[in-house]
């Protein structure tokens, strides 16, 4: 690719970029949030066309204008949001044929059988067993991604693009992945590999491009390369502390959950957080944090267990009512859950305010913009004005508004459900900044994490979840990111 | 440059497209402007206007209230059958169908937020319902003065005077329903823009989950929006009654469509590409304007639905197609 | 236009006049030949007609007739409605100096003539044939829906005639205007299902003219045709109906819908000469049975005054002046 | 155990439920439960089933086809036109409307897939201006043998008697438009099923952007759907003209409501909880067994509408609670 430029309604987000991948190799695209890496491979499988630039294969000119040429052509994308490109109530079978059926390359009249008989073999083959007729919308996350590379699988593909594959998976499936993606390398297909995380990218990859701001900063061998170049070159300045922790004296029990509850996924959850601590809950995918971060704000409903904040019981009907109580989520799913995307950054921190915001029920616009401006200036969120569409902002200053909303909202104790889910590296600094900045004020903070290392980092104690119960805890110092995986994936007992 | 000016035609366009043809009208038929014509289009346009501002409502919590038009048709007859038959006293005649029209949104609520069936499909079998239990209630008849009953007897009351002032009526030469009308309309428009429950309406509307993880009650937010709905629908039900001086059956289901066909085109209104009650209102202007300037140009009956349908379309092609070129 | 050419070139008063017509409803053939009428005998006055529809909407007629108004037309006529909903308008037409004809309103207002059909008479007309040939004993089924003016004013002659007749039992009676036509047949196919011995069901009778196609189709296709059918109003297409030997459908009692309209426009050309009109005209209606109709051709409403006497010919309200009238556009053409 | 029972109710809680009011029905009137009256139920709700159809295979799309009812309008005084007007043979009788119905589906096609208005805004302004235009190229007559043309003359032509049998006549017994009703829903039900342009409609309603990335040229597929509905709905049009033996103005305005009533019923047909064409037949079918069982019961009219929309909410009711129950 060269050359490419691309602009969105006036905003560049592709300066003549120059990009290649060889046959049989693995080539990290890597960048910050925004920096255009989604951007570029959309161009490159046709989902989006350039306004200038030249798609080469073979050394032949292509016209990618639709990701039909662009699968004609061999080039095949697993996209970074998985629902977007699955048919949650078909089958897996016909979601993995789904490229087949789309561009006629099946029989006109379907033969059910075979499909299956097929999807079953193509699973097998990758080494995994999925039901192929179940429904799509019944799969876990991990399943789904693995329907996607099915169905790569089961095309001709000359050049396959992951657009941050494993930010969903759990350890031991991001090495089941691996392996895959060095089956294919190992055919003479040229992979492309987008992620934020970077020791995976050393893991695996053999060349490694950095961009920032829509442009290419260096294309080099992952040998040539070390972490800390590499966040200089996608920073443009290199990041000394990642995880500052601002002085927070731990003082009173704040939160008390006893015996929590709910169906599967929380099973009998006990854990305490103090004034000034941070309490991190670390778990793989699917181990159940997201559904205790609801129960506690109220979200879903438990079927048993208590929680006090403050000594006091907290009434959990509703979000509205855990609020009331002293307890405030930033959910993982920040642009559906945490953000009105569609609204100005003055509403989305207005509303949680409301009625702070009113008098007799009227809104004061003096108020509203007071507070929105003080959340603005304090969490230093980068955006043209408060009345800017918050779905305009990047992926970090969104984050920034969905933890701004409750600043005003006297909680006192917040909960974070992966903050830092899709965050490049300058963003999620400041986000830690915020949360240690929170724990000097005396709340008590609960972060639920699958990052680790972020935990290891940030916590004064880790839980670790799965399963849906807690079944280890460790203090400052004591964990390592191997013993926490050990507990995390079902371990008893002492690690070997 | 053209972007601009493409802006500007966006936001604009409807206002400048009533000014245009405004203004052919009053070249062509000398009578179109005059006070008391425009003024007759203001009223002939309010009952529709208050439909409208319902639908507005219901659409405002990203749902949609396809049952206000069985509403006006129940509260018609509600109102009327209150003089007719039990000859209550004038409030009476006036609270008894804003509380129906309040029950008929609590109904619609009950399915929507407690049942949970989707929106459209719970107030689409709610407008049966209602359609036909007005139906039930006058077995069938119209509601006019000193009726005959099924049984022989004759209804003892009639329609009060006051009553009819309300949809016949002039204050300051202004007609009655117009006044109501344009109060609804700023009142809405306010409510939405500058109360407490009006931006929890929006922001219920943009993102339901959101809005729940934000600490607003939305199931409440979302059940008082078609009460409201209700009660808009239930007032163009009693003008209604009041202008055609009887409680006519079937009344509101033509209207249904007429007040959709407003809030659609009040989409493009301001460029805002979602309902707002503003531009509900300048849709329904819009309409009523067509319909009346139309029959001047001695246009066949028949031929208004194509400009109507004609109007919208171009109407809504401006705004999707701005709204489509903006975002790419 | 070329109108206004013709209509200038004659030298009176009351050629060139605006005249707007205010419908409730225009649904069906009835009311595109009542237009149709209206239109023709204006054009002959070397008038023009604006039609404005309310689709059965009186808010909007009420609005339709302030408009007519306000645009300032030399006469304006009225069908369907009522005083409740247009009086307040009608007084404003007065006020304004413009006269009002109105057609089955009864408005009762001073100074303007109600034109209306005899809905009782044409009841009665059509149930006095029916108990005759039914034998004054048998089964019939009413179609019939409240909520219409006219309707209810034929339910009255009904009820009395099921006073006189109590031998003739109503089996049962539906009706749903919002698609008479289409619902009639269907409800009258399950009604057939449940009577299906011949002779139990002896007639149907319907108020109105829509019901009557849909009741004659649904008995006509199930073959019963010891059923006869009696209807009320008759458009063109009806009357092909009531001429094809194999319908059911034998009688109806109606008036001319053309008729109407010329009668109409008649009465508010002599209100626009200055005459005081009458306050009520009542249109006659006819009876018109197949037994009257040819059987080696077919007529339409046109012609049909050739086999049915009183039908469309009507020179009711006509007056020296307005025949020079026409006379004098017919020469200018 | 509880839970396996609830889950039968839901499935087979709509086939379960029209079974006991046929035995109702058939208990309380020994006509009903007759050959001849099951299928004139059957004959009365076949040109509903075409509308609904057509409903159906633009929901599928997950768009929405409000256009379809003054469609059936169009066709139906087109194929009597045809006949009475132009006495044209009888293959350009049936093509004609055709035709005509599948240029109103490129139409909405064009207004969504182009010019990128939603759905349901669309195809209701296209509504209006396809109810305007049957209006219009009939002058307002509806359309009869040897009418009467407003210059005096009279039309040549009437309906064929063959034209006639597709709405009347019967073989093996069986009426005709159930036969081609039958096989319609039979065919719609397998092109869904096991063709790969009915999976691609079905890929397309499910995730647009994932069938899009997948190569799929949605807009081409969204054209097709529309224009697979302006047929079903023209198809019901020409029944309609040969069973009432005329064009009727505004045949199909009122059916739309009812075709939109079947298509919801059909959501909770085999606890699909979406549009599914067995569904919407079997909604027909429900609704058609009401109205004829009642009429039997001399139910007044207006008692009707009140059993549907509780029929309605009903049978959504069981659906969704159905549904978010196994959601949590
Ligand atoms: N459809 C769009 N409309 C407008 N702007 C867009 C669109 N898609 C991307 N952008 C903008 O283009 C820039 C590059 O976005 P892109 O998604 O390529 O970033 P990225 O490197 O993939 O980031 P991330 O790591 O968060 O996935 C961003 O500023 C983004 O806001
Ligand atoms: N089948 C699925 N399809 C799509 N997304 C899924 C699926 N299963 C889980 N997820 C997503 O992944 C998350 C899994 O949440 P869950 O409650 O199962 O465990 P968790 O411990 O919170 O996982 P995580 O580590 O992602 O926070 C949810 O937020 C959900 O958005
Ligand atoms: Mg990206
Ligand atoms: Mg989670």
């Amino acid at each position: 690719m060269s050359g490419i430029n691309k602009s969105f309604s006036g905003v560049k987000a592709l300066h003549d970029a120059e990009f290649a991948v060889r046959a049989g190799e693995i080539h990290a695209l890597l960048g910050a949030n925004g920096a255009g890496k989604s951007t570029l491979m959309k161009i490159l499988s046709g989902a989006y066309v350039a306004d200038v630039g030249t798609i080469r294969l073979d050394g032949r000119e292509l016209e990618l204008r639709t990701p039909a040429d662009a699968k004609a052509a061999g080039i095949h994308c697993v996209y970074q949001e998985v629902d977007t490109s699955l048919v949650a109530q078909l089958s897996v079978a016909e979601n993995i044929f789904l490229d087949r059926i789309a561009t006629h390359k099946t029989s006109a009249w379907l033969n059910w059988g075979r499909l299956y008989m097929e999807a079953e073999k193509l699973l097998s083959e990758l080494g995994l067993r999925i039901p192929v007729r179940k429904r799509v919308a019944e799969l876990t996350l991990a399943e789904k991604q693995m329907v996607l590379i099915a169905r790569v699988m089961a095309e001709e593909a000359k050049i396959v693009i992951f657009d941050e594959p494993t930010a969903p998976l759990s350890t031991e499936e991001t090495e089941r992945l691996f392996q895959i993606m060095n089956k294919l390398k190992e055919t003479g297909i040229g992979l492309v590999f987008i992620s934020h995380r970077l020791h995976e990218v050393f893991q695996i990859c053999d060349t490694i491009t950095v961009m920032r701001d829509g442009r290419i900063i260096v294309t080099e061998p992952a040998s040539a390369l070390d972490t800390a170049d590499v966040i200089q070159a996608m920073l443009g300045r290199s990041l000394e502390d990642e995880y500052p922790k601002a002085e927070a004296n731990i003082g009173q029990t704040v939160l008390s959950v006893k015996d929590l509850a709910h169906g599967q996924r929380v099973r009998g959850v006990d854990l305490e957080v103090r004034r000034g601590e941070i309490v991190a809950v670390v778990g793989l995918v699917g181990a159940g944090k997201t559904e205790l971060s609801r129960l506690l704000f109220g979200a879903d409903s438990p079927e048993r267990g208590t929680v006090e904040v403050d000594g006091k019981r907290a009434n959990l009907a509703s979000p509205t009512d855990a609020i009331g109580s002293g307890l405030v989520l930033v959910p993982e799913e920040r642009r559906k859950e945490g953000i009105l995307v569609e609204e100005s950054v003055l509403h989305n921190l207005s509303l949680p305010v409301l009625r702070q915001m009113t008098k007799w029920g009227i809104l004061s616009g003096a108020r509203e913009k007071s507070n929105a401006s003080g959340v603005v200036e304090r969490l230093g969120v980068k955006t043209p004005s408060v009345n800017q569409l918050t779905g305009y902002l990047s992926g970090g200053n969104q984050q920034k508004v969905a933890i701004g909303k409750w600043l005003n909202t006297d909680a006192d104790v917040f909960v974070f459900d992966e903050p830092t889910k899709g965050v490049d590296i300058g963003a999620k600094r400041d986000i830690f900044v915020i949360i240690g900045q929170l724990a000097a004020q005396g709340k008590g903070i609960l972060y639920l994490t699958c990052e680790f290392a972020e935990a290891i980092g940030l916590a004064d104690r880790i839980l670790v979840m799965c399963d849906g119960r807690i079944v280890k805890q460790f203090h400052r110092g004591e964990a390592t990111q191997e013993n926490l995986l050990y507990y995390a994936s079902a371990g008893q007992g002492e690690p070997a | 440059m053209k972007n601009k000016w493409m802006d500007y035609l966006y936001k604009y366009g409807a206002l400048v497209f009533i000014g245009v043809i405004v203004l052919f009208f009053s070249i062509y038929n000398e009578f179109f402007f005059t006070y008391s014509n425009l003024t007759d289009i203001l009223r002939s346009i309010s009952i529709v206007t208050f439909i409208a501002i319902g639908v507005t409502i219901s659409l405002t919590v990203d749902g949609f209230d396809m049952s206000v038009g069985s509403t006006v048709s129940l509260s018609t007859v509600v109102t009327a059958t209150m003089m007719v038959w039990y000859e209550m006293p004038l409030v009476v005649v006036i609270i008894a169908p804003l509380v129906v029209g309040a029950i008929v949104g609590l109904i619609n609520a009950f399915l929507i937020v407690k049942i949970r069936i989707p929106d459209m499909l719970a107030t689409f079998a709610v407008m049966y319902i209602i359609s036909g239990v007005h139906k039930t209630y006058t077995k069938g008849y119209a509601i006019y003065n000193h009726m005959q009953m099924t049984d022989g007897s004759k209804a003892p009351g009639e329609m009060y005077k006051d009553f009819l002032w309300i949809g016949q009526g002039e204050l300051l030469g202004i007609p009655f329903p117009v006044i109501l009308m344009i109060i609804a309309v700023i009142a809405v428009h306010l409510f939405f823009k500058y109360t407490r429950w009006g931006r929890q309406m929006v922001m219920t509307g943009g993102n339901e989950e959101a809005a729940r993880l934000s600490g607003l009650r939305v199931k409440r937010v979302r059940t008082y929006a078609y009460i409201a709905s209700g009660v808009m629908a239930a007032i163009g039900g009693i003008i209604f009654a009041a202008r055609v001086g009887s409680g006519q059956i079937d009344a509101g289901s033509p209207m249904l469509m007429e007040a959709v066909a407003a809030v659609f085109v009040g989409y493009s209104v301001l460029g805002a590409g979602r309902p707002n009650v503003i531009g509900t209102f300048v849709g329904a202007v819009l309409i009523g304007v067509l319909v009346n300037g139309l029959t001047m140009l001695h246009i066949e009956y028949y031929v208004n639905d194509i400009v109507k349908g004609g109007v919208l379309v171009l109407a809504l092609a401006v705004t999707f197609i701005n709204m489509h070129r903006k975002r790419t | 236009g070329s109108k206004n050419n013709t209509a200038s070139k004659v030298d009176n008063p009351l050629a060139g006049k605006k005249i707007a017509l205010v419908m409730q409803f225009n649904q069906g053939t009835f009311s595109a030949q009542y237009i149709d009428g209206v239109k023709k005998q204006a054009a002959k006055f070397g008038g023009e007609v604006t039609v404005f529809a309310s689709e059965n909407d009186l808010s909007k007629m009420a609005s339709n007739l302030d408009a007519a108004i306000n645009q300032k037309f030399d006469g304006i006529l009225i069908d369907h409605g009522n005083t409740d909903a247009l009086g307040a308008g009608v007084e404003k037409a007065k006020a304004a100096g413009i006269p009002v004809v109105a057609f089955d309103a009864a408005l009762g207002i001073d100074g303007v003539t109600d034109l209306s059909q005899n809905d009782q008479k044409m009841a009665e007309q059509t149930l006095e044939q029916l108990a005759k040939d039914a034998g004054g004993k048998g089964n019939i089924v009413k179609v019939w829906v409240a909520g219409f003016a006219p309707m209810e004013r034929r339910q009255e002659s009904y009820a009395a005639f099921q006073q006189q007749y109590p031998d003739i039992k109503e089996i049962t009676s539906f009706g749903d205007a919002s698609n008479p036509q289409l619902d009639a047949q269907t409800k009258m196919e399950a009604i057939l299902k449940q009577y299906p011995e011949k002779g139990s069901i002896t007639a149907v009778w319907a108020a109105w003219d829509e019901f009557a196609k849909g009741a004659a189709n649904a008995i006509k296709q199930a073959g019963r045709d010891e059923i006869k059918v009696y209807g009320i109003d008759m458009s063109d297409e009806d009357l092909t109906m009531i001429q094809d030997p194999t319908s059911p459908w034998i009688a109806s009692a109606a008036v001319d819908p053309t008729t109407i309209g010329t009668v109409q426009v008649r009465y508010l050309y002599q209100a626009l000469h200055g005459d005081q009109t009458d306050a009520a005209v009542q249109i006659d209606s006819v009876y018109v049975s197949r037994d009257a109709l040819p059987q080696d051709k077919q007529v339409t409403t046109a012609d049909l005054a050739q086999y049915v006497p009183g039908w469309g010919e009507s020179d009711q309200g006509n007056t020296d002046y307005l025949k020079e009238l026409e006379a004098a556009v017919a020469a200018a053409q």
